[in-house]
C-alpha cells in the first residue's frame, strides 16, 4: 500500500496544475467541480487507517488522515480520504501542497495564502471550512513533531 | 374558500418572480428545497412594500392614522391566522419571529410554569431540533425527562408505543405534524385525545404541516401550536404562536420588554393580557401584515387541490428514484405521508450530490436536516432532501431524476 | 464614508417613497415619532425585493447557488454591523428578531450564568421596559438585586450617583446610550470603564443611540450592544446583539433549535460556536440582509451632517415650544441630548394633544414611551413626544408649533 | 352640585342626535374629533367624587364614575369625568344611552350593539376598549344593586 502511496505526488496534479486549472475556470461552482474531479482520481487509503485516531473532527463529513515521513531527507506524505468527493479534493489540493516537502519547509507553509491565491476559501462553508482547518492542524502538528 | 375554476401550475408559477428567470448561471431553477424555506409570492412581496411606502409605523403605539392603519392591517392578519387554524378568537395568535421562537416560548414559559422534578416530556423521534433542544434544556432546569416515541419500521409514528409511553407524570406532549425528513405525520386529534387523558397539554409543531393538513385547533384539540410564515409562502422574519385563551392566560411571560406590561415598578411588573403579553417589544410589523396575503393566497388556491398536486410529485418522484440503483428513501409509503423524499444514494456523499444537482438547477437539501436523533435511527449521518411546493411540476421531478443519473455518471458510479 | 458633496435634506426626502404622498386624508405627513420606528428609504425596500425576486432560500443551509447567495449577503451585512460599532470581527455579531430579544437574551443567557443571590445589576432611571422588565424576571430567579441610577436635577445620568451604587457585587451594568424620551445621553467610555473596573460586563441599548452617535465598541470598552433595524431606517423584524467574542464564548445558548447546535443526543446537546449558537431557527432572512443599505445609506450621508442637521431641529422645536403657553419639556439642555422633544401642554391630556396633531397630519406619540420607572419621577403618567429623524425640515417643526397651537384652541385652552 | 346634573339630560347630546352626527360624519378621525367636542361639553363632576372609589381601572386616562338613581320611579344619573377629552366623549355617549332609565332597562341595554352601530368599535384602541368596558360594567353593576 505504502508502495503505491510512494508514486502518487507523480499521479497526482502538481500545485501549479491546480493552481493554473483554477484561474481558467474562473467560476466558484466549475471550481468546485474540479475539487470533485481531483477527489475521484484520489487513490484510496488503506482500511486499517479509517479509524477513530485518524479521523479528523470538525468535518462535516468524515475524513481520515495520516502523515508520515518517507527517505532520507524525511518528505512528507499525507494520506488521506473522504467519504466525500468535494472533501477529497481538498484533500488532493493538501497532498500537493505538502508531499514531498520536508518537516522544516511544511511548517513555513502558510495554507490561507494559497487558498486566498485561489479564491477557494469564499466559496467553502463555515463548516468545511472548520473541516479544512482541522486537516491543516494535523499536518502542521506532525510536521512539528517531526522536527523535535 | 375555493376559486370556482381550478388553477393551474402554469398560472401559479406566474405569480411567483423569483421562477420567471433562470439563474446566475443560465440555468432554469428547480426549487425543491420548500420544507427548509418557500419561494414567495408577488402578493407577499408587494404587501410588504405597500405597508413601507403607504403607512408604516410602530404598532399599537400611535393614534395618528399611519398607526391605527398598522394596527388594523396586524389585526387582519391575526384574524386571517385565526381562521387558517380554527382558533377560537383572534387574540389567541401571538406574532413571534417563527416556530423556533414559539417553540422555546412554549418551553422556558409553560415548561417552567408546570415541569417538576421526575415529570416527563414527551417527543418523537421524528422532531425537528426545534422541538428538542428547547426541551432538553428547559428538563434540565427543572429535572424533567425526555420521552421519545419511536416510529415502526415503516418509519411511522408509533401510536400503540406513544400510548405505552403516557403517563400520569406526562405534562407535556410536543410533536410535530410532518417529519420535516420523512414526510410523515401524526394522528392529530387522537394523540390531543390521549395527551388529554393524562392531563397533559398538547403542542403541535405544525412547522410543515400547516400547509399541507391545516390544522383545526379546537376539534382536534390542540393547546399550543407553532408555525414559520417563511415555510408557508409568507415573509422570513415571522410567525406564530397559538395557545388556547385560558392556557395563555395561566401561562407567564416570557420575554419582557415594551407592550407585553400592565405597569411597571421598580422590581416588578404586572402583565398585559394575551396575546400583548407574549409579545415584548416592536413586532415584525411589515412581515406579520404581509403573512395574510400567503394565507389568502394558499386558501385561494385550495388545500385539496394543493393536496393532491403535490401528491402527484411525490408519487412520480417516488417512483422515479426507486428505479435508481443503491437510492433508498426513508419515510413512509407515499399514501401516508407529505411530499418530501429524503434518500441517500450508494458511494455518493449527500454533500456532492446536492452540489451535484445544483449544476443541473436543482435545488436539494443535504446533511441532518437539523433532525439528529432521527438521522441515528435511520443509521446514516446525512441525506438528500427534496420537497415539493405548489409551485412545482411534473417536469421538474423528471429533471431531478435526470440530475441524479448525472450525478451518478460524473461520480462514476454509472 | 462620508459622500463628496454635502446631502440636502430634499435629496434625502426623495429616497423616501411614503414622504411623497399625503396621507388619506389627503393632508401632508408630518413623521415626528422617529423615536418609535423610522420610516425606510428606497434602497431599503428595494433590497428585501431583490432577495424575494432573485435569490431566496433559506441560509446557512443549501449547497445550492441561492442558498450560497444568501449565505454571502448574510455575511456582508454582518461585516457592514460590524463596521457600523467597530466590533473586532463579524463574528461577534448576532441578528436577533430585535433590541428586546437581544436584551432578553443577554439577562436569560448571561444573567443566569453570573448572577448569584445579592448580586446587583445596575440600570438607570431612563431605561426603556426592555432594558428593565427582562432584568426583573432574571433578578426574580437568581436573587440578584436592580439597583437604579438616578437622574440629577436637569434630568442627566448622574455620573457620580452611578460611582456610588456600583461596587463589588455589581455583575452587570446595562444602560441606555440614549434616553428615548429626555433625549439624555451617557458618557459610554468612562461608564464602560467604571464598571470593568469593578468587575462588571456593560450593556449599552443602543437602540436610540446607534444612530446618533455610531458606538465604537472596541475603543469605548463596550461588553455588548443591542440595537434594532427599524429604527435606523432598516427593515423591520431584524435586530443585532454585539459581543465580545470571549464573553460570546463563555455565555450559554438561550434560544434552543436549528443551526445553534453542534450534535443533538437524546438528552443533551453541544453548541456551534458564535454567532450560530445564538442564531437559533430560521433567521430573518431578508429583512437581516436589507439591514446593510440602511446602514450604507446612513454612513453615505454621513453621521456628522445628520448629527448637525437633527440638532438644528431640536433646538428650532425647543425655542418655539418653550414659547406656548402651560408646554413643559423634559429632558436635559438641547446641547446635551439627542433629537427628541417630550412634554405635556397643561390642560391637556397627551392623547387628545396627540390625536388633535394628527388632525394636522403631525404624528406623535403619546403615553409612557415604555418608560414607566421614569415617568414615575416626571410625575405626570403620559407625555407628548416629537423625535426627530434625518428626512425631517424645518418647516415640519413649524407645523407641529402651529398645530399644537390649533389644538390648544380646540381644547378651549387658548 | 346634584342639581346641576338632574339638568343635564336636557342640555346634553341625546342618542338620537349622536347617532345622527355620527353618520353624517362617517369618517373615523372626525368622529373621534365630535367625540371630542361631546367631552368638551361634558359638565364637571364634583371634586369629592375624584377619589380611589370611583377610579375605573383598566383606562389608559384617569376616569371616575358613580351612578345614582334620582325620582320615582328611580332614574338612572351617571356622574362620570375624565382628564381626557376623547374619553369624556365616550362618557357623554354613555350618559345618553343610561340617564332617565330605569334599573331594569339599563340591565337590558345591549351596549356592545350601539357601539356596533356607531361602527366606533373599530376605531378604539384595546386600552381605550378596556377602560369603556370598565365603565360599562360599573353601570350596570350599580343598575343590578338597585335592582337587589
Ligand atoms: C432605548 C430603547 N431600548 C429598547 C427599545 C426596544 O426596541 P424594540 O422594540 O425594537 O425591540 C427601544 C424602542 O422603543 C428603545 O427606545
Ligand atoms: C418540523 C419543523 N419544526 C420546526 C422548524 C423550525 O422552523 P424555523 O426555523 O422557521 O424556526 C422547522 C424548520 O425547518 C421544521 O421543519
Amino acid at each position: 500500500m505504502i508502495d503505491r502511496l510512494r508514486e502518487e505526488p507523480v499521479t497526482l496534479s502538481s500545485l501549479e496544475e491546480i493552481i493554473d486549472e483554477f484561474d481558467f475556470l474562473d467560476d466558484s461552482e466549475a471550481q468546485i467541480e474540479y475539487l470533485i474531479d481531483l477527489g475521484l482520481d484520489l487513490p484510496a487509503i488503506d482500511q486499517s487507517l479509517k479509524t477513530e485516531q485518524f479521523l479528523v473532527h470538525g468535518c462535516q463529513s468524515n475524513v481520515w488522515l495520516d502523515v508520515e515521513f518517507v527517505g532520507n531527507p524525511a518528505l512528507m506524505l499525507v494520506k488521506a480520504e473522504s467519504d466525500a468527493m468535494i472533501v477529497n479534493g481538498l484533500v488532493a489540493l493538501l497532498m500537493a501542497i505538502f508531499n514531498g516537502k520536508t518537516a522544516e519547509q511544511a511548517v513555513e507553509i502558510n495554507v490561507r495564502e494559497i487558498f486566498d491565491r485561489l479564491g477557494l476559501d469564499r466559496h467553502l462553508s463555515p463548516q468545511r471550512k472548520n473541516g479544512l482547518n482541522g486537516m491543516v492542524q494535523r499536518i502542521k502538528v506532525a510536521a512539528r513533531q517531526q522536527l523535535t | 374558500m375555493a376559486s370556482l375554476s381550478l388553477p393551474t401550475v402554469e398560472s401559479i408559477r406566474e405569480q411567483f418572480p423569483i421562477l420567471q428567470h433562470p439563474d446566475s448561471h443560465g440555468r432554469d431553477v428547480v426549487y425543491l428545497d420548500n420544507g427548509a424555506s418557500t419561494q414567495k409570492p408577488q402578493c407577499v412581496i408587494d404587501k410588504e412594500v405597500e405597508v413601507y411606502t403607504k403607512y408604516y409605523a410602530n404598532a399599537y403605539r400611535g393614534v395618528y392614522e399611519f398607526g391605527q392603519r398598522i394596527d388594523d392591517e396586524l389585526e387582519l392578519s391575526r384574524e386571517s391566522v385565526r381562521d387558517l387554524i380554527g382558533a377560537e378568537s383572534k387574540e389567541e395568535i401571538i406574532f413571534t419571529a417563527g416556530t423556533t421562537m414559539s417553540l422555546n416560548l412554549l418551553a422556558y414559559a409553560w415548561g417552567s410554569h408546570v415541569l417538576e422534578p421526575g415529570d416527563e416530556i414527551i417527543l418523537s423521534r421524528m422532531e425537528h431540533h426545534a422541538n428538542i433542544v428547547p426541551w432538553q434544556l428547559i428538563a434540565q432546569k427543572t429535572g424533567a425527562t425526555i420521552r421519545y416515541v419511536p416510529l415502526d419500521d415503516q418509519y411511522r409514528f408509533d401510536e400503540q408505543a406513544f400510548e405505552q409511553i403516557l403517563n400520569s407524570r406526562t405534562k407535556i406532549v410536543s410533536l410535530t405534524g410532518m417529519s420535516n425528513v420523512l414526510g410523515a405525520t401524526i394522528p392529530v386529534s387522537q394523540v390531543a385525545e390521549a395527551a388529554h387523558s393524562v392531563g397533559a397539554v398538547f403542542i403541535l409543531d405544525a412547522a410543515q404541516s400547516v400547509l399541507h393538513q391545516p390544522a383545526d385547533v379546537m376539534k382536534q384539540g390542540v393547546d399550543f401550536l407553532a408555525f414559520s410564515g417563511h415555510k408557508i409562502y409568507g415573509p422570513s422574519g415571522v410567525g406564530v404562536l397559538y395557545g388556547k385563551q385560558e392556557l395563555l392566560e395561566q401561562m407567564p411571560p416570557f420575554l419582557g420588554g415594551g407592550h407585553m406590561i400592565d405597569q411597571v415598578f421598580d422590581d416588578h411588573s404586572t402583565w398585559a393580557a394575551a396575546p400583548a403579553k407574549f409579545e415584548a417589544g416592536t413586532l415584525p410589523i411589515a412581515q406579520a401584515i404581509a403573512l395574510r396575503p400567503a394565507i389568502e393566497f394558499i386558501k385561494e388556491i385550495d388545500f385539496d387541490w394543493i393536496e393532491k398536486h403535490e401528491k402527484k410529485l411525490l408519487i412520480r418522484a417516488t417512483e422515479q428514484l426507486q428505479e435508481i440503483p443503491g437510492l433508498k428513501i426513508y419515510g413512509p409509503d407515499v399514501s401516508e405521508k407529505g411530499a418530501i423524499v429524503s434518500f441517500t444514494l450508494e458511494g455518493a456523499h449527500p454533500q456532492d450530490l446536492a452540489f451535484l444537482l445544483n449544476r443541473h438547477g436543482v435545488c436539494v437539501r443535504h446533511g441532518h436536516h437539523c433532525a439528529m436523533p432521527l438521522h441515528e435511527i435511520l443509521g446514516v449521518s446525512a441525506t438528500v432532501r427534496a420537497s415539493f411546493g405548489l409551485y412545482n411540476t411534473v417536469e421538474e421531478v423528471d429533471k431531478l431524476t435526470e440530475a441524479i443519473h448525472q450525478a451518478r455518471k460524473k461520480l462514476r458510479l454509472a
